[in-house]
């Protein structure tokens, strides 16, 4: 079903051959590495830049129909997922990890959203800046679902109540959902004239410091892979399947919505990324029972790379078949 | 030249906020902190080579009484349980200068 | 007498619209941080750009009555403040935290400058690039005049012969200003082309630049208020009139001197910004009887925000009354 | 509380690897890295301040029993003596929570 | 195996380079600086997130003999009474190697 | 010989002023410094851009017969210098630090390369980006070949046979190298469009990095200046008199190929520069025994300077007569 021509053009854009080389890095035991906080740094801007564009093009668009719809079947999304990821994991785990994993997956992956972006750009499909708001607000609902099903599990709810509080600001205010919605708003607010004045920062840097980032990403990948045997095959599965899966939820309420094809693509990737910068650090601190051994590489190891080698041009040849 | 004790505390770094706040409520007379550092225990290998601090450790100091140590050993106790992490308690002669220093003159 | 619309006009750009995110994440008790050294890299780019622009523009103007006035009468206000502010602050605080916060407030913030100039960019008021220039030789003498009041107050002078070379070395060669001043020259030597090859880097990338070294400032203003409530309301308010003072000395000189709106626009910030990064330094070696916990919380989260928020656009309404 | 050796060493950055695995293959059950430090020792100072880590330190923090010290000080020798570095051994009061923490769980 | 003093000082950063110049006054053999510590005491927190470094901490450690680290601590006493800090003194074994490495070979 | 308006030409550009500054501010003892890992970042980045930007020339051109001959000589150069540089040494040295630095010597300075480039394109004189295909791969022969130089020596071959794997293993897969060699492939994958995509962040942003990453470089140099006391006047006559004859090596060679101007000086360049990154990495895991105190300083405190200051404009007068 997959095209060939759009998979290889999607692997041989420089991001994705960055990704690669670092991987490889890892794999020729070269000594290859970019030192903290250097990843941080691109990390931090490729949240900056994406939520900045986002809002100067909210701001632009203005909130029309097509927003509307695409914001309301993003977080639909984002609530449906880890319910039906957590009952099929609790047949085989227990509540901790079921819970992790799900919220894990409900969320989004912000850096598998840009090279989805980078690629509809490379093709020249048209998408909306609206996306990214999307995905803003789709970054939290599974965190807290994800926390509430645990707790509902476990009854006694043996948390005081400054607990949800707490919780609540780990879903919200986390340093990765907080800057992206804060640039989101800045952008919103300054709109043309601060896209101008940003433009050579927001823009042209950007594919350069994505190749980056994904090189270290490739070198990260590549060396948690060792910790996933330990993880067993149901869950090596899983980390591929769930994407599948949870794209073509996207992919389903994005016919059902009437996106366009762009729109339609982002929805089924927001759909199958797994966050392993946001959820992970919240997970630690509201259930430590879970193992992050075990939900950070699935995301980071299997489905990262899945989704960005193959799931993208996957998901794009599909969505093109269903929308002609 | 005085006899203290030494803590030292290796614990997740997703947990360094609540120990020093911790560390605060008991009042201790300070403590230093190192912020990066890597490691391996049952709970396996923190490369700290993430964006996310969820596979990092901190190394936490505090010079103290023994009574202290035994105060802050117990606070811990959970944290290093549900974190993982190590305390340490030893000897020492802490070589500290008079109370006197300029910077407490209120302004 | 403010303004409203330049207010707006200078609320609403994404740098300060930046800096007030940061400090909105920590009153969220968000976890967002940027990490060390990554503030630095910013604060040296800033440092390095300011000044090679500086440098090609010098190089262009030459050495006209304008430019030379412009210094002048910098380095006068460089050498008035710290006098007047150390005897003002002599009737409530020590000799050694008064000199620290005379030459706190003597000296020049470099980003609150940068701010005013990419305020004036934006409304397309013209001024000089030997500002810049005027900014650089402004730096130091703040510093060498609160170590001389307070050596003169201690008089026993303790102090052995080296001493004053430490101290000429702390004032001229501190980190920042040594990078300040080498950029400055290199731009002035290497002119035309020197700019052109560097355009991209020093122009296009600066506005990003600021955005997230101002997000850091915002972090690290917010974090600090609370230290400031041991310094006592004396000098909480201090902070704040201090800059107006000086703001209003660097004025009244720019009105006597004949600058254009531009230059005294920057001329008033020069006197009105606190340095958080160079004499902090230096008094720490000089005068380490100087409590930090006092002048650098001032310096940076009140009298910084004051100017960037506030003061910016006050001054400048003040001086389009005044000259106009 | 468990009466532990506490062995640090101090070795070129170059060799953390090698020392490391050698330290996994004598089953540590854990340690602790700070992989950047700087120094001077007989062999000159080691600024970290060049691109590579050719001049630059990293401390290794073990706590385990009188003989493992034992072994790990004898494993490390060659390498010390060749790169440089400092190997201590001193006594340390554990104060570690019990073995039944949650990460151990196999899914 | 040789038993040792270790000196552990944690010190303002702005005085590591004259603390440094004075240890190597005093000819001792070596020491090792851990440069990035942030820490809490008399004098406040000092959190280290600034562009300049005054209010940052940094680690260092000493293994000498009994008498050098009496003069050590006799030494950094006014630094550590001015801007802050603690020495710490305590007992190790070095397990050093031979003083026969190579780099010490001049060409 | 040497054409003093080259040499001007040369000393007044930026990234030769920076480096400049940076000797100047050990000098002054001024404490600038720019921490650890951000010049990691700009060498990482510098590797990065000069790679792919060379890949992607290479894939323009193809696989000519100049280019052919450049890297053949190239890789011919780099299996002489080695080794009489060994020989030469070993009259004075122990086999150790023989074979340690000619590797060094035998290898390249990627810096030194772009300084030259840099150069070039300042005075308009065409060169082929094939030369960086060719420095890449003249730096790991050396590598090997002085391991077996002094394995050789040392005769008893004490080395178990994973010794040479891990050898190997150091000087084709070494961090810096496996950066450098996979940026050239991924440029020569992705060709134009790749180019057009990273244009900004290759070339816009190069000159700028490389002003700081030679800041760096010049407090670095100028701080080991002292260690090379120790080394003796040999070693210090050496540093400067080895980059003068494997200059001459690399334009007879350049001139027996029939290189151009621009070639031959990068070829000359290429010869004359001694590595301080990837040499020292493999030379202290593969002859533990050489003192890095010697061979590091003598590469980064003074064969460097010597090539960036005056060597490149030194080679360009030579070529320039040789070939008018
Ligand atoms: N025996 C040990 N010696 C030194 N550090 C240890 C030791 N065991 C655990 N650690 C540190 O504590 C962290 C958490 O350990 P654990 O809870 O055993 O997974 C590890 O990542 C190490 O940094
Ligand atoms: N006496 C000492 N005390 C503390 N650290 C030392 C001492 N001697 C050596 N070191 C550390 O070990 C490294 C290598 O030492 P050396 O092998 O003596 O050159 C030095 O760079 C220091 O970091
Ligand atoms: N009791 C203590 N335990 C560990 N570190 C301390 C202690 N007291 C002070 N420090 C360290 O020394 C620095 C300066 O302390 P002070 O001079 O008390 O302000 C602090 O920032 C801490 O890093
Ligand atoms: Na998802
Ligand atoms: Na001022
Ligand atoms: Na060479």
């Amino acid at each position: 079903m997959i095209d060939p021509g759009l998979l290889l053009n999607n692997l041989l854009t420089p991001p994705v051959l960055f990704f690669t080389l670092g991987m490889a890095a890892v794999f020729c035991k070269s000594d290859l590495e970019i030192p903290q906080p250097l990843p941080k740094l691109f990390s931090l801007y490729l949240l900056f830049a994406i939520g900045f564009k986002g809002g100067t093009e909210l701001r632009h668009s203005g909130l029309t129909g097509e927003v509307v719809a695409g914001l309301g079947v993003g977080l639909l999304m984002a609530c449906i997922i880890p319910l039906y990821v957590y009952f099929i994991l609790r047949s085989k785990l227990d509540a901790a990890n079921s819970a992790a994993i799900a919220a894990t997956y409900g969320s989004i992956s912000a850096v598998t959203f840009i090279a989805a972006e980078t690629f509809l750009g490379k093709l020249g499909i048209p998408y909306g800046g609206h996306m990214v708001a999307a995905m803003a607000l789709m970054e939290s609902p599974a965190i807290i679902l994800g926390v509430m099903l645990y707790r509902w599990q476990m009854t006694k709810g043996d948390g005081d109540p400054a607990d949800w509080g707490e919780l609540f600001r780990e879903a919200f205010f986390n340093g990765s959902v907080f800057l992206l919605m804060g640039s989101l708003l800045i952008g919103m607010i300054t709109g043309e004239s601060g896209k101008e004045s940003l433009e050579p920062v927001v823009v042209d840097f950007f594919k350069g410091a994505l190749c980056f980032f994904l090189l270290d990403m490739g070198l990260v990948a590549a060396r948690r892979l060792k910790d996933l045997m330990r993880a067993g095959s149901f869950l090596l599965g899983f980390a591929i399947w769930a994407p599948l899966l949870n794209a073509a939820v996207g992919i389903a309420l994005a016919k059902l919505a009437g996106l366009g094809i762009g729109d339609a693509l982002l929805l089924a990737v927001l759909g199958a990324g797994a966050s392993y910068i946001a959820v992970p650090a919240a997970m630690r601190h509201s259930i430590p029972e879970a193992n992050p051994s075990i939900y950070v590489p699935m995301a980071l190891a299997i489905t990262f790379p899945f989704n960005v080698l193959i799931g993208i041009p996957l998901y794009l040849s599909i969505i093109q078949w269903l929308w002609s | 030249m005085r006899p203290i004790k030494k803590v030292e505390i290796i614990c997740a770094s997703v947990e360094v906020r609540k120990i020093l706040t911790a560390l605060e409520k008991l009042e201790v007379s300070g403590y230093t902190l190192i912020r990066d550092a890597e490691g391996m225990g049952d709970r396996g290998r923190r490369l700290a080579d993430e964006v996310t601090d969820v596979f990092k450790n901190s190394y936490i100091l505090v010079c103290c009484s023994p009574e202290m140590a035994e105060k802050i050993s117990q606070k811990v106790q959970p944290s290093l349980k549900k974190f993982g992490g190590v305390c340490l308690v030893s000897d020492a002669q802490w070589i500290r200068v008079g109370e006197d220093h300029p910077e407490r003159k209120e302004p």
